[in-house]
């Protein structure tokens, strides 16, 4: 059987400068094999400029690799086949407020993938939005609204509504959490998880946080200047203890506890 | 829209009302606005509104001075030049070249520039920077010597000279446009819509297009006061329309020899260029102002 | 540094070279024969047919361009088609002559506009800032030969301060040497040197005057604008906290970074200077490159018409040139930036 | 202001702006009023002069001459001590002899002078015949010259005494030979002049300065100064700004309106004719009645009117009235646009697209062409003709004149001479279509024929009623029509006196003196 | 006698809907070499009440209070002179983005320069030139740069972010302020920076006897030798107490979800289990709920919720709410 997503021998050069032909390349990633099954969440860490970024880009399908080749469900992906990658890759960007066009109504953007992927009339498109958005915990008046008019987290709302609406297999987040606010990010997460369930999507998570990769990850990967160092279940790379690196990146923060009396608490009814 | 609002019970302006409503706020702008729209009227219409033909000459009223001058008469109402022509009646067919014209041209350049500029702002081809720098540095000669080269080439005369000036005003279009829509394609909102499998007409028309409307209104500003200042600079010197004609320049500077005799032959060509520029200058500038402020809010 | 350094002289050895290649171009674009447009010899003449063996007039266009390569490079720019002195020797002067006139107009353009811009963006939106801005405003929209006029019927005709034209009353015998008056004045062998040169300066102060408001207007507003925008910037509010003058925060920090974004812009500045250089030139008969283009062109003297193209083209690509290094060495920001877009 | 009294430079020289650059410094090569202007009276004497206020010839290079063989031989005994020009370019070792005359004369006349052919043609003396009248210019002795000619001509002093008839040095023109650089002639010039040459820069300025050994009484002044101010109104502010001592072609009315009191304007009658010359070799021109019927549409009362402001008079006729061959028959071409249109369809021509060329400088005949053609242009608009009006630089402006591109050209004349036919012959005669002077290439037989048996006599009333014949003729078949004659403006500073404006064209130098101004008011 | 003392401080600006509370009476003691996290959500109102304590503030915005006093001296009675005066002397901050507070075109050596008292450097110019650059290396020192040499020529973009905010504290402590107001100095950078940074500011503050407010976000970024902490939402305070005693037993219900909302404080919690948080989102400036602002999201609301709960005091710790998970009855 085939696996969800196979990726082979994937690697990245960059020219070091556009425009000197003979400047030296640099490697943003060397070639590295993994593979994702279908309802599991993946995520890669590492320390900035590792490359987590690109690797990202690449399977989301705004970057072309330099080398080696991604496989989905046994078909060989093509970087350039916009409705392939569509239909079953889809990319949550860092930036909520960059990520969205200033210029168009929420509705609008929801519609763009319908409109260029699907035979959907202009009903089916308006019901297939507003049902997307309230999956995602929003009113269909949000159609037309403006994204200055939301706040970041309902922003990254849409962001993830624009993800899941061709109802992908996988959805590729860069540091889609970073910016939010404790109970905002809390909510994504739930909203994640909550899709994951609805929907068996699988994610691949670009993240820093050693706390959220040991709640929700399935797998890690660990890039280290460009190269994999690690990649298994999210049980097995926490004790690995051989390489002192991955200690330094999952462990350290999780030392700092606070002594919290849960009993108390207990009362919130979720 | 018929739904009710739950959260928000203001209306829902776009980016680019936020920008006109911040721009409607300043009276300033306002005013330039309306002046400027009141002068494209004028211009217009000015077959209609002009009182005698251009090139009628009353000897019986040679050099009358503007009627609120107590020699002066209502009938011509600013005056006649030194050949007995109402200087009303030139001022306002003169605006057809001064301002009708150069509007023409930009329409024309910018059209061209425009579509040059986007195609090469997404056009992957011109990524090297070495070159894009190049273009740069040859775009900064000034457009009013590339229209004394063509005129130099091609010789004075109307169609020679309008040709010269929107010849030379396109590569200014196709720089802010390249740039603008370049910048723009590397956004991750452009991305994202690439990742829908937009077209690339969809691309630039919905996508990028409203979101640098701005930035090429702004430069359809900018260059209109230059078309003006150029056509005018160049009639001028007399290299430009030529002197029947009543261009504002060139009667400008036909009415050098008579400063004296008739000085509201001088002033009155001057201030009506003066005001149209600023009112061009000010309408620029209050929108790069208003966007600024929508940017910051 | 290097890199950047190497990066922009390279850049503006190609854009030389593209310009050659275009003037060259104007040879055969230019109505009559190319190789009299470029030598300045007629077909009629008798060395004709010798300078066009020199010129490889039938050979390739190849081999012409290289050969009109060459005496571009060696100074023989031909001669001019009405008077057929030595268009190169000629150029040089206007060329020194205009420079004198920018170079003062610049000068009074940055010493005035960007005090007066810093001053505008400290009492920013009070009643002095809305004044200087209006001023500033209004000296940008204002046509230049107009402008030209009206101050010589104040200043030259009511009050008598200043002359008209020209560079220097002819009857002091000060011969062009270099082509830039004051130059020329202090080089002469005049006994009334002194006097002269307060006749030159006399002639010169209208023109630079009328040259500088545009561009000096224009940097008031970039200025203005520039600073403004500095004085929002959080290291300026952190430098304030740490309880730095305002003084000391506006000339340490604030102003450095605007200038820096200002000089961004100084392309529109070079080109509003040369193009109204241009117009004042012609109307205070000053002999610049302006005065010759502009005659030139009504005396369908091919020759001079591109030797002044050719040294505007040239200034302007200088001035960017001189305007981007400096701003690359002084603010290392900006070669960072440069660098790190594609 | 002008409290202190002037650094020495500025209060011994003298700054003229004139309109244009000269075409050479050679007035033999050239009818160009610029350029006579600018050398033929300062850089150069002449055999005999003409003095207007006596009426007679006087004696200049030539102390005396007298008339021999029936008026076909003139001996001219020279002057001895004149001195040429010594310039760091040419330093004379002799002074003036019979060679010099020989070698100016030849110069024009005779082919086979090395120097013939270096500066071209020699319009003046085409245009007035006079290389034909001269058989041959002898050498008796060092000192005396004979003038032989093929026939007598009544105009030949006139002609001898006008600007173009100049002495060169011989010496110079030698020396020049074998430097091999024959053409310097004429741009580095050498003469007897009360001036001599030092710089000129093309568009800017010409520097003369005196002449120290002048042989009669020279200028008060060490510099003179030609500004070079092609625009009108700029030459009226340098002079009321101080930067000109003298301008020519003032704008008369605005000098009046700016009302300073150290300025002063001096009007003179002047034999001038401005015309507009049609291109008779070019369709639809060749047609009399075409001609006829575009000067009926022209309103030259308003003409007057506007560009002249009224100091002018209307044109009836080639010649001005001061003229004693005056033909006065009353208006010619009345203003009759109904006329004119009539005419227009009688020739088959009812609408008309034609160039009018106008002259981008200002003449004594004419303040400004371009402003003259804009009126006319109203006016022919008003039968049907739409007209276009073309101008050059001045220079190429005559060049491409010459080469007959015109349609109808606006431009004219001032006489060279108290003769007559200084207003024929250099104007319509069909040598001077060759020339290039006759604007209308109009070549007539029978016109030729009255001028020259006109020459031919030196009986006045014959003259007068040949001159009539030929203006009639000429009213028919109307090649140009005549516009204005204009007085002769000059404005200058109340500090300079001592220039001289002769009536035939041309202004003098030679007894220029500057005061300071508050010497004057005592 | 408390170093800084706040009590009831309202800041108020014009927004087109109306004047707008964004701090609304907040209470703030300070003593002497202690530290002190202030944390909240964004919007709440931290960096406000950071800008007040040194006086940057729109001068167009409504500042009131009980007391404002430093050191004993009433800051509000002050003029702006005297006020930036005692700022710049006894006080510094470090902000989140640390490029964003550098000047991008001086170097890293004239900048730390430029914030070294000018009474400390004596003698002639060339030994207070030797004298101001081994100061500089002093500091950089400090704030455990080792590689001073080429760190002082750089500029701010050429330096990471860790780095460039361990120069903007070397800025900050170069006239040994006494209190260093920390807001958000480490929220986007990553884990082990993060940590760099913090042990840095703990340290410093024993050594340099300096009293720290730290601002954050959540929770989990504070200190661990944080003395006292106070919650604050949308410009309310909400609890505030001894740091130990605030987490391990929270008495406003805001307190309580934004620990357990921390992944750090959930380690029991099951994989891929959904996280505790509070519904809805936080009201923007222009929607503020009347009453307790906290209200509309709060599990325990109830109609007395739209009146402003008054401030109980249990020992150390004051909270506002209606209905506090501390049993309080004595
Ligand atoms: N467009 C590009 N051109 C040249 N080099 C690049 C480009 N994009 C990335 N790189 C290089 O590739 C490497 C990996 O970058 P990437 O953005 O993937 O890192 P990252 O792990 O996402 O870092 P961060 O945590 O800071 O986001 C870096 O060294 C970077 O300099
Ligand atoms: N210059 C300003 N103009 C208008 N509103 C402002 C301004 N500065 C702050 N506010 C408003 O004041 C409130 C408090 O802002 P503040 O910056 O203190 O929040 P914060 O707690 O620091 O948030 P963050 O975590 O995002 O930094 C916010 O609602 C904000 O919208
Ligand atoms: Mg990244
Ligand atoms: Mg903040």
């Amino acid at each position: 059987m085939s696996h969800l997503l196979e990726v082979r021998n994937l690697g990245k050069t960059f020219r070091s400068r556009k425009g000197w032909p003979w400047s030296p390349k640099s490697v943003a990633i060397e070639p590295l094999s993994f593979t994702l099954e279908a309802g599991e969440i993946l995520a890669v860490m590492g320390e900035t400029g590792s490359g987590k970024s690109t690797l990202a880009q690449i399977i989301g399908g705004v970057a072309t690799a330099s080398s080696g080749e991604i496989w989905l469900n046994g078909q060989k992906v093509h970087s350039k086949n916009y409705s392939q990658l569509c239909n079953n890759i889809r990319m949550i960007f860092q930036d909520s407020e960059n990520s969205l066009n200033a210029h168009l109504t929420i509705g609008k953007q929801l519609e763009e993938p319908l409109l260029f992927n699907t035979e959907l009339s202009p009903a089916e498109r308006r019901e297939r939005v507003n049902l997307t958005l309230q999956r995602v915990g929003m009113l269909r008046e949000h159609w037309e609204f403006y994204p200055h008019m939301l706040s970041s987290g309902q922003k990254q709302r849409v962001c993830i509504a624009r993800a899941i609406i061709l109802e992908p297999q996988i959805v590729v987040a860069d540091e889609a959490l970073v910016a939010l606010d404790p109970s905002v990010r809390a909510q994504i997460i739930n909203l994640m998880l909550d899709l994951q369930k609805d929907m068996g999507i699988s994610y691949i998570l670009v993240t820093h946080s050693p706390q959220i990769v040991k709640h929700i990850a399935d797998k890690i990967l660990i890039l280290y200047r460009g190269k994999m160092i690690a990649f298994d279940k999210t049980d097995i790379v926490l004790e690995d203890t051989q390489q002192p690196y991955v200690q330094q990146l999952l462990h350290e923060h999780l030392k700092q506890n606070i002594q919290y009396n849960s009993d108390r608490s207990a009362k919130i009814a979720d | 829209m018929p739904q009710i609002n739950l959260y928000h019970h203001d209306e829902t302006p776009s980016p680019l009302q936020l920008v006109w409503k911040s721009y409607r706020a300043r009276f300033l702008s306002m005013a330039a606005l309306y002046v400027l729209l009141a002068m494209i009227l004028v211009v217009i219409l000015s077959p209609l509104l002009a009182p005698f033909n251009t090139s009628a000459q009353f000897s019986d009223a040679i050099a009358l001075p503007p009627s609120w001058v107590e020699s002066g008469n209502m009938k011509y109402l600013f005056g006649t030049d030194d050949l007995g022509r109402d200087m009303l009646s030139r001022l306002l067919i003169g605006g057809l070249y001064s301002l009708g014209l150069p509007i023409l041209m930009v329409a024309v350049s910018s059209l061209i520039g425009m579509s040059i500029g986007a195609l090469a702002g997404i056009d992957r081809t011109i990524k090297y920077q070495s070159l894009s720098r190049l273009f740069d540095t040859l775009l900064s000669i000034p457009s009013f010597l590339m229209a004394l080269i063509i005129i130099a080439i091609l010789g004075t005369g109307f169609n020679n000279v309008a040709f010269a000036i929107t010849l030379s005003l396109i590569p200014q279009f196709i720089f802010v446009t390249r740039n603008a829509v370049h910048e723009e394609w590397h956004k991750d909102y452009v991305t994202a819509s690439r990742l829908n499998g937009c077209s690339k007409a969809y691309l630039l028309y919905r996508v990028i297009l409203p979101n640098v409307t701005p930035t090429l209104v702004m430069q359809l500003t900018v260059s209109l006061s230059v078309a003006i200042m150029d056509i005018a600079a160049l009639s001028f010197l007399g290299l430009g329309i030529q002197a029947p004609t009543p261009e504002w320049g060139s009667m400008l500077a036909r009415s050098l020899d008579e400063v004296y005799l008739s000085p509201w032959s001088m002033v009155l060509p001057g201030v009506t260029l003066f005001i149209t520029i600023m009112a061009i200058n000010i309408v620029g500038d209050s929108l790069r102002r208003a966007l600024k402020e929508r940017v910051n809010s | 540094m290097t890199r950047y350094l190497v990066g922009r002289l390279s850049v503006f050895i190609i854009a030389v070279f593209l310009l050659t290649v275009f003037s060259f171009s104007l040879n055969y674009l230019f109505p009559g024969d190319p190789i009299t447009n470029m030598t300045g010899v007629r077909t009629f003449q008798n060395n004709y047919s010798l300078v066009m063996e020199l010129r490889a007039g039938d050979e390739n266009i190849a081999a012409q361009y290289l050969h009109y390569l060459r005496h571009l490079f060696a100074g023989d720019w031909g001669l001019s088609l009405s008077n057929s002195t030595p268009v190169f020797a000629d150029g040089l002067q206007h060329f020194m002559a205009s420079m004198e006139l920018i170079i003062l107009a610049l000068l009074v353009a940055v010493i005035f506009g960007l005090p007066l811009g810093v001053f505008a963006a400290t009492r920013f939106r009070q009643r002095s800032d809305k004044a200087v801005i209006s001023l500033a405003m209004m000296g940008y929209s204002i046509p230049v030969f107009w402008l030209a006029q009206l101050l010589i019927l104040l200043f030259a005709i009511k009050l008598g301060w200043f002359p008209i034209t020209g560079q220097i009353n002819p009857l002091y015998g000060v011969e062009p040497q270099t082509g830039s008056i004051l130059i020329d004045v202090f080089l002469s062998q005049s006994e009334y040197k002194a006097e002269a040169l307060q006749d030159a300066l006399n002639h010169i102060v209208l023109p630079v005057l009328i040259l500088a408001i545009m561009p000096m207007m224009l940097l008031l507003r970039l200025m203005r604008n520039a600073t403004q925008e500095m004085l929002q910037k959080p290291f300026v509010k952190a430098a304030r906290a740490r309880g730095l003058s305002e003084w000391r925060v506006l000339v340490k920090h604030a102003i450095p970074n605007a200038v820096q974004s200002v000089l961004q812009q100084t392309t529109l500045l070079f080109s509003l200077l040369l193009t109204n250089s241009i117009v004042v030139e012609s109307i205070f008969n000053w002999p610049g490159m302006g005065n010759w283009l502009i005659r030139s062109i009504f005396e369908r003297d091919y020759p001079i018409i591109q030797a002044a193209v050719l040294m505007f083209a040239f200034v302007i690509l200088l001035f960017n040139l001189l305007v981007e290094l400096y701003h690359g060495w002084r603010f290392p920001i900006v070669r960072h930036e440069q660098n790190a877009t594609d | 202001q002008s409290e202190e009294p002037e650094p020495a430079p500025l209060a011994d020289g003298i700054i003229y702006c004139s309109e244009g650059n000269p075409d050479t410094f050679n007035p033999q090569l050239i009818t160009s009023g610029t350029t006579v202007d600018a050398t033929a009276a300062q850089l150069y004497d002449r055999l005999i002069d003409y003095d207007a206020k006596q009426q007679k010839f006087v004696p200049a290079l030539a102390k005396r001459w007298e008339t021999l063989d029936n008026g076909t031989r003139y001996r001219f005994y020279l002057r001895e001590g004149v001195q040429f020009h010594k310039t760091d370019y040419f330093e004379p070792t002799r002074e003036l002899t019979a060679e010099d005359v020989q070698f100016s004369f030849n110069r024009w006349l005779d082919e086979t002078s090395l120097y013939h052919h270096v500066g071209g043609s020699y319009p003046f003396f085409s245009a007035t015949g006079l290389d034909q009248l001269i058989n041959k210019v002898v050498k008796i002795d060092e000192m005396t010259v004979d003038i032989v000619l093929n026939n007598a001509d009544s105009s030949f002093l006139a002609n001898l005494a006008t600007d173009f008839a100049i002495v060169l040095s011989a010496e110079y023109a030698q020396k020049l030979l074998v430097a091999e650089r024959p053409e310097q002639i004429d741009s580095l010039p050498i003469g007897t002049g009360p001036y001599r040459f030092e710089s000129y820069r093309k568009d800017i300025l010409i520097r003369y300065s005196r002449h120290p050994d002048y042989w009669r009484e020279g200028p008060g002044i060490k510099h003179l100064v030609y500004s070079i101010t092609p625009n009108a109104n700029k030459r009226m502010l340098k002079l009321v700004t101080g930067e000109c001592d003298i301008i020519p072609y003032p704008l008369v009315s605005e000098l009046k309106a700016l009302n300073r009191e150290q300025l002063m304007v001096t009007n003179e009658v002047s034999p001038n004719v401005s015309f507009w010359a049609f291109n008779t070799q070019k369709e639809p021109f060749d047609d009399p009645l075409v001609r006829q019927a575009l000067s009926h549409a022209i309103n030259r009362e308003a003409i007057i009117q506007t560009i002249y402001y009224g100091n002018a008079e209307l044109a009836q006729s080639i010649l001005p009235p001061t003229s004693w061959a005056y033909d006065d028959r009353g208006i010619q071409y009345q203003y009759d646009p109904e006329k004119a249109r009539r005419l227009l369809q009688e020739a088959d021509h009812s609408s008309l697209d034609i160039t009018i060329w106008a002259m981008p400088v200002q003449r004594v005949y004419n303040p400004n062409a371009r402003r003259m053609a804009e009126l006319m242009q109203s006016d022919l608009a008003q039968i049907g003709v739409s007209a276009r009006i073309v101008s050059y630089e001045w220079n190429t402006f005559r060049r491409r004149l010459s080469r007959g591109e015109h349609d109808t050209v606006l431009i004219g004349w001032y006489a060279d001479n108290a003769d007559p036919d200084n207003f024929f012959r250099p104007l319509l005669s069909c040598a001077a279509v060759a020339t290039g002077g006759n604007r209308a290439n109009w070549c007539h037989t029978g016109f030729d024929q009255l001028l020259y048996s006109a020459i031919a006599t030196t009986n006045p009333e014959e003259r007068k009623a040949l001159y009539r014949s030929a203006q009639h003729l000429l009213n028919q078949q109307q090649p140009l029509l005549p516009i204005a004659h204009s007085k002769r403006f000059q404005a200058q500073q109340k500090s300079i006196s001592g220039v001289e404006l002769p009536p035939y064209g041309g202004i003098n130098f030679r007894l220029a003196t500057k005061k300071p101004v508050q010497e004057q008011s005592q | 006698m408390q170093l800084l003392d706040i009590r009831n401080l309202t800041v108020e600006m014009q927004t087109p809907q109306g004047v707008v509370r964004v701090l609304d009476k907040v209470n703030l003691q300070l003593s002497e070499g202690e530290i002190h996290s202030i944390v909240g959500e964004s919007g709440s109102g931290k960096s406000l009440l950071a800008k007040a304590i040194v006086g940057f503030i729109n001068p167009n915005w409504q500042v009131t209070a009980d007391r404002l006093w430093w050191n004993g001296q009433d800051l509000l009675a002050m003029t702006p002179k005297q006020r930036r005066h005692i700022t710049g002397r006894d006080m510094a901050m470090i902000f989140q983005d640390p490029n964003a507070y550098l000047d991008p075109n001086s170097t890293v050596e004239q900048q730390i320069i430029e914030a070294i008292p000018q009474g400390d450097v004596r003698g002639t110019f060339m030994r207070r030139r030797v004298d101001r650059k081994t100061r500089v290396k002093r500091l950089l020192h400090r704030v455990g740069i080792r590689d001073h040499e080429s760190i002082m020529d750089s500029y701010p973009f050429e330096l990471s972010q860790g780095i460039a905010q361990k120069v903007s504290i070397a800025i900050a402590i170069a006239h040994r302020p006494r209190l260093l107001i920390a807001d958000e100095p480490t929220t986007a950078m990553e884990p082990s920076t993060r940590l760099q940074i913090h042990r840095l500011i703990a340290r410093l503050a024993v050594s340099q006897q300096m009293s720290v407010v730290l601002i954050s976000q959540d929770v989990a970024s504070i200190l661990p030798e944080t003395k006292r902490l106070t919650m604050l939402y949308c410009g309310q305070l909400m609890e505030t107490g001894p740091a130990n005693e605030v987490l391990s037993e929270p008495a406003h219900p805001y307190t309580d979800s934004m620990i357990r909302m921390s992944l750090q404080t959930q380690q029991q919690l099951p994989h891929k289990a959904r996280l505790p948080t509070l519904p809805g989102t936080i009201p923007t400036l222009r929607h503020m709920p009347i009453g307790c602002r906290l209200g509309p999201r709060c599990p325990y609301a109830q109609k007395t919720c739209v009146k402003a709960p008054v401030a109980t005091h249990e020992r150390q710790r004051v909270f506002h709410c209606h209905f506090p998970l501390l049993d309080t009855t004595p």
